[in-house]
């Protein structure tokens, strides 16, 4: 089969970082993904990484992890990425959101860390991330073929 | 458990306390600055007092941004605790204040101690409050009172909904009444700790009736507990009448279900939302929040900064906003008048609405149990939930005016008169195009956006010069 | 003496001018922007047109200045002139725009010419006016005209008397009024060039009626010789009643005094005393202009920066200043009533003040004699004048509330109610101390500092960031 | 005679410089000298420096000649003074205050070519002024009383 599966099946595991309560954007991404046609698998707020992991396991079929963080401590809340991904698992596409450091003044180097954990994408405006999983989803669609057709 | 007069604590924690009769001998050293007094005196002048948020995770640096705000002209200084202290993941803290204390999005103060934290006290001349957000705050109010710190903030709703995933209501409200009988044996004993109740909640789109409802049932628990100096902070939702009637509203509902033993002070918390993120447009609604404050009797109000939309804002800016909200909350605006009629009418349904809301649960037997069951059914509730013990059936919305209004009240327990006006408000002019939930809800959270590019011609060609947003860092 | 259209010019000057036609041709343009127009819409609107005020020595400096200010939204952008051209000194100012022109405080624009001037016009596409402060500015007027500027500031008292030492006012008069009359002439045939008045006059408290005494007398000049738009300048005193009664009184003496048949716009000059240096208070300041201007139905308001204490702005200022004036007249401040019945209180008086001093000298004969008769007898004044054709015995004096009033009104013609009423006004509680008249001037003055040093606790430790106050560098 | 001379005695000159026509602070300058007991012989605003010289001339017992400078133009109203010293005139002390130069972030250059042009003292406060002219009058008198016994 070539065609890509319908919009119903899609389905992405959704959350805010370990210390992070910021409940507002999760809400609305919800609704956001919902009406664009995805089941979403909200973990909520203050949802350490390790959560993830387990979400992702349970959910093979998820074409993306979430993750929004607010409050600046993206880094530190992120940080058994490495290790996890060591072990295996959360090996479908990281997608990180929202205010990834402490302060007013940010700097590359502050997202630089963050893709040095392993992180694959990071947005700054959720509004980029239909587009992102439309995008990813036509990625992986074109693989599968060519691992069926090679 | 260990336990220091009644507040059990985690027995590390508590081994490093010193011993309580220390503790009490430091808080009534004669120069001991309390906040009670500070709030007593705005009172009275009828000016309110004005505070910054601040902490950084670093003692050192700490002790120089409370120095470099002080000039500033604050009435009260905020030591602002970092996220991970606030869930009790102390030794996460503890490890960042030692590698990379700047990646703490505040003080860490257990981690530091406190005998670092009378430092800080000592460092200043005003007093200090501790702001945080956990939903037990017990080890941290113990290590408060050990600094010598005079007011600290939260309560067992307001301090768990909007700041835990899962923390049972039944556990954070008797943690809080642990805290607050702990103020009850102080102030029994003349010294008055503050005790400031969050209101702002999640901060975005929060009805004025779901604010005050929350805190009138934690000010219930805390003056039952003997506590003798309340906060009530409510905040400012962006349309100067109903934030002038909800602050108002403070006054009048505390006297009716708190009663007279208890002083109690009404605090605006300047703009909760989505901040603009021009400069002159922040500075506006930051000197529009003073002057809200003022015309709303409130004691104190905590200051914004232009540097809110981009995140935690440097020692300048932070002045520079506790200055702006002072200006807007002095005298130099008693010009200003408002439509005092449009007030008072406002005052009176959220009276109304507060009534309805609270009566039905302070009438039930046990509180804790009725807060906890009403929350349960969602007779009580709050929107944008951080945590799940909130159903987050109430949907609110802006009004033509900017007013936030319920677009669903969920099953709040509201009667036909309060639905009725709640609908006509929210009425749209025929012929209006009809919105999705998501561009209703976000054309209401960026409110202030929306205004600040309908205001400041051209804003696309704005480019803040040092701080850039993080949206455009993209 | 050479001659455009009426206008007598210095030969050289005119040599360099092209041709009547071809300046006509150039300002038919289409595309070419007129200030009327601005002015029409803001006043359609309800919404004041925010300009500001600028001008640097260098042509390329002055045409990234005029670039890097539009994006602030300006609706009128000016072409602030320098001291020497003002003067007449053409010589120096051209030298000065050879060796060092950030020497100049402002745009010499007779030196660098009518070409340049043209060019400043086509780099942005809002409309220019060139501001200066020229008693006798015919030259400046022909080049302006050639570089197809459409709006020009000025008149034969109020450019003259706060300007210069010993113009006598005959000579300024009957510059003037080649200029206003050349107006009439492009009017006629459809060029509506705007003529702004300067009731600013010396700036530092100036009581309404003698502002506005000056600029309907030369409105009234000016009308005779077809000027068909004139922007009535006001400066803002500070007190926010009385300056909303005196932007009030523009329009209603206008209709008296000048007909119909002119355009008349209300024109609020933010705060133009002593400036406050702390920027919180200046944007205050400078905020509160904007919401004046609105609340009088001013038509257009140019903005302060809160570098003003400090010297000429930077651009950087200038538009921060601009978005802040544009916040303060907008409709996000529509909540703001003031005491409408003070405000009608205090325009009656203001009209019938300026009723007293200008119908006497409207009654006699011609009208620039009875002017500069009126001056030499004391009849018409000013404060402080730079002038030696004014007798300065009007001394203004702030009241309790800060409304700048007569301490003594010299030999204008006042009635008794008049003079009794400022004199009550002015009385002092019993038991105050006998002030000295320094005292009292310097206290006047510095109002806004007084008040900055009073809202701004700990002011004294303040130190701006970058630039410092000359008086804080000696 | 070795005592100062009575109040009365005292004269200074005062003005603005050509190009400016800021008279606030000299209108209460003048007052302020006055209640000292100073005449003041006051030029007014937009005075040519050779006119402060001709006062100066007039006026041989003039302790100091007072120049007021606000609109950013003191470097180029008081150029002819190295000319005017030169040809043996304005040798009374020049005392020069106000806003003095252009723009809103001042620099040590400003002062130092004022004080180049041979500008015996900046002020910017007009409230020191009466503290300088007492100063000067003392070191004066303390001269001619060294010249007398000398
Ligand atoms: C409302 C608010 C709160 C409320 C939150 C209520 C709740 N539970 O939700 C309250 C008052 C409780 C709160 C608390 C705190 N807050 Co807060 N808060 C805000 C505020 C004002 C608005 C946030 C919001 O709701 N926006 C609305 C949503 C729709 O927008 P958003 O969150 O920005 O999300 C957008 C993008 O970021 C992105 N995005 C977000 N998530 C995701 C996820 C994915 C996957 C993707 C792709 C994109 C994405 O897309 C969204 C739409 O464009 C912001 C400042 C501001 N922006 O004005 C501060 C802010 C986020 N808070 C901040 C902080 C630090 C805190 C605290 C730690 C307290 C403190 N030390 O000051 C605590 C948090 C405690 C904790 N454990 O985390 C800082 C973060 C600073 C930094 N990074 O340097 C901010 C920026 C304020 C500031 N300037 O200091 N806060
Ligand atoms: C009022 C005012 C005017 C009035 C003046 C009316 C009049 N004829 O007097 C008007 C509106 C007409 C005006 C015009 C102009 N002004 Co003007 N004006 C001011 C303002 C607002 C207040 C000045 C004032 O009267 N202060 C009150 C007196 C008591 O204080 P003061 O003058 O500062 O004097 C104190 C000290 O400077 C010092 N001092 C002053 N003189 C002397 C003399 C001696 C001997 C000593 C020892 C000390 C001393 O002591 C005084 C008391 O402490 C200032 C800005 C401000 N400070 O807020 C701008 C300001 C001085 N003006 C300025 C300018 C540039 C002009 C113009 C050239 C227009 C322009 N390009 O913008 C024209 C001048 C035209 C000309 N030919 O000179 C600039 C100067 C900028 C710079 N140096 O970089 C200022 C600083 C505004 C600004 N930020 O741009 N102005």
């Amino acid at each position: 089969m070539n065609t890509l599966p319908g919009p119903s099946e899609r389905l992405v595991v959704l959350g805010v970082a370990e210390s992070d309560s910021h409940a507002v954007a999760n809400h609305l991404i919800t609704m956001q993904l919902q009406d664009h046609g995805f089941t979403v698998i909200n973990l909520g707020v203050c949802t350490p990484l390790s959560d993830f992991a387990d979400a992702a396991d349970r959910y093979p079929q998820a074409e993306a992890v979430l993750i929004g963080t607010l409050n600046g401590h993206a880094h530190q809340d992120l940080k058994a990425l490495p290790e996890l991904r060591a072990a295996g698992r959360l090996n479908c596409p990281v997608v990180v959101g929202g205010n990834l450091s402490v302060g007013s003044h940010k700097s590359d180097a502050d997202r630089q860390r963050l893709y040095d954990l392993g992180v694959d994408h990071l947005l700054s405006d959720a509004g980029e991330l239909v587009l992102l999983l439309d995008q990813l989803h036509a990625l992986r669609a074109t693989m599968v073929a060519e691992l069926q057709n090679g | 458990m260990a336990e220091l007069n009644g507040l059990e604590l985690d027995p590390q924690i508590a081994a490093d306390l010193p011993g309580w009769s220390d503790i009490l001998a430091y808080l009534t050293e004669p120069r001991r600055p309390f906040v009670v007094n500070v709030l007593r005196a705005a009172d009275a002048a009828g000016r309110p007092a004005v505070q910054p948020r601040c902490g950084v995770g670093g003692h050192e640096p700490m002790l120089a941004l409370l120095r470099a705000l002080e000039p500033a002209g604050p009435d009260i200084l905020s030591v602002t605790i970092d996220s991970h202290t606030r869930l009790r993941n102390f030794a996460t803290a503890r490890d960042l204040m030692r590698d990379s204390p700047a990646d703490l999005n505040g003080y860490p103060l257990i981690a530091h101690g406190w005998q670092r934290g009378r430092e800080l006290g000592e460092a200043v001349a005003v007093p200090l409050e501790v702001r945080h957000g956990s939903p037990d705050g017990r080890d941290l109010f113990a290590v408060t009172l050990a600094a010598g710190i005079t007011s600290f903030e939260g309560g067992g709703i307001g301090y768990n909904l909007p700041y835990s995933k899962n923390v049972p209501l039944a556990h954070s409200l008797r943690a809080w009444q642990q805290v607050d009988a702990l103020c009850g044996t102080l102030a029994a004993s003349g010294l008055v700790i503050d005790r400031e109740l969050f209101g702002t909640l999640t901060a975005v789109l929060v009805p004025p009736s779901v604010s005050l409802a929350m805190t009138l049932l934690e000010g219930v628990a805390a003056a039952r507990e003997g506590v003798s100096c309340l906060s009530i902070a409510y905040p400012q939702g962006g349309e100067v009448h109903q934030d002038v009637a909800a602050l108002r509203s403070v006054r009048t509902l505390a006297r009716r279900y708190l009663g007279t033993a208890v002083e109690v002070y009404p605090v605006l918390h300047e703009f909760m939302g989505v901040f603009p993120a021009t400069p002159e447009f922040a500075a506006l609604l930051i000197l529009h929040g003073g002057l809200t404050a003022r015309l709303g009797g409130a004691t104190k109000v905590i200051n914004k900064t232009v540097q809110e939309a981009y995140g935690i804002p440097d020692a300048e800016a932070n002045a520079h906003g506790l200055r702006t909200a002072a200006l807007g909350a002095s005298h130099l605006l008693d010009f200003v008048r408002i439509d005092e009629d449009r007030a008072a009418e406002e005052q009176h349904w959220i009276e109304r609405e507060v009534a309805e809301i609270i009566e039905p649960v302070l009438a039930t037997g046990d509180l804790f149990d009725s807060i906890d069951s009403a929350f349960r059914a969602g007779r009580l509730d709050i929107p944008f939930s951080a945590s799940i013990h909130a159903r987050s059936q109430v949907i609110p919305r802006r009004d033509r005016t900017g007013a936030v209004r319920y677009g669903d009240s969920g099953d709040l327990p509201f009667s036909g008169a309060v639905l009725r006006r709640q609908a006509d408000l929210l009425r749209e002019p025929p012929g209006t195009r009809p919105r999705t939930r998501i561009e209703a809800a976000t054309a209401d959270i960026h409110y202030f956006l929306d205004k600040e590019s309908a205001s400041l011609p051209d804003r696309s060609r704005y480019a803040p010069s040092s701080p850039s947003p993080d949206r455009g860092s993209e």
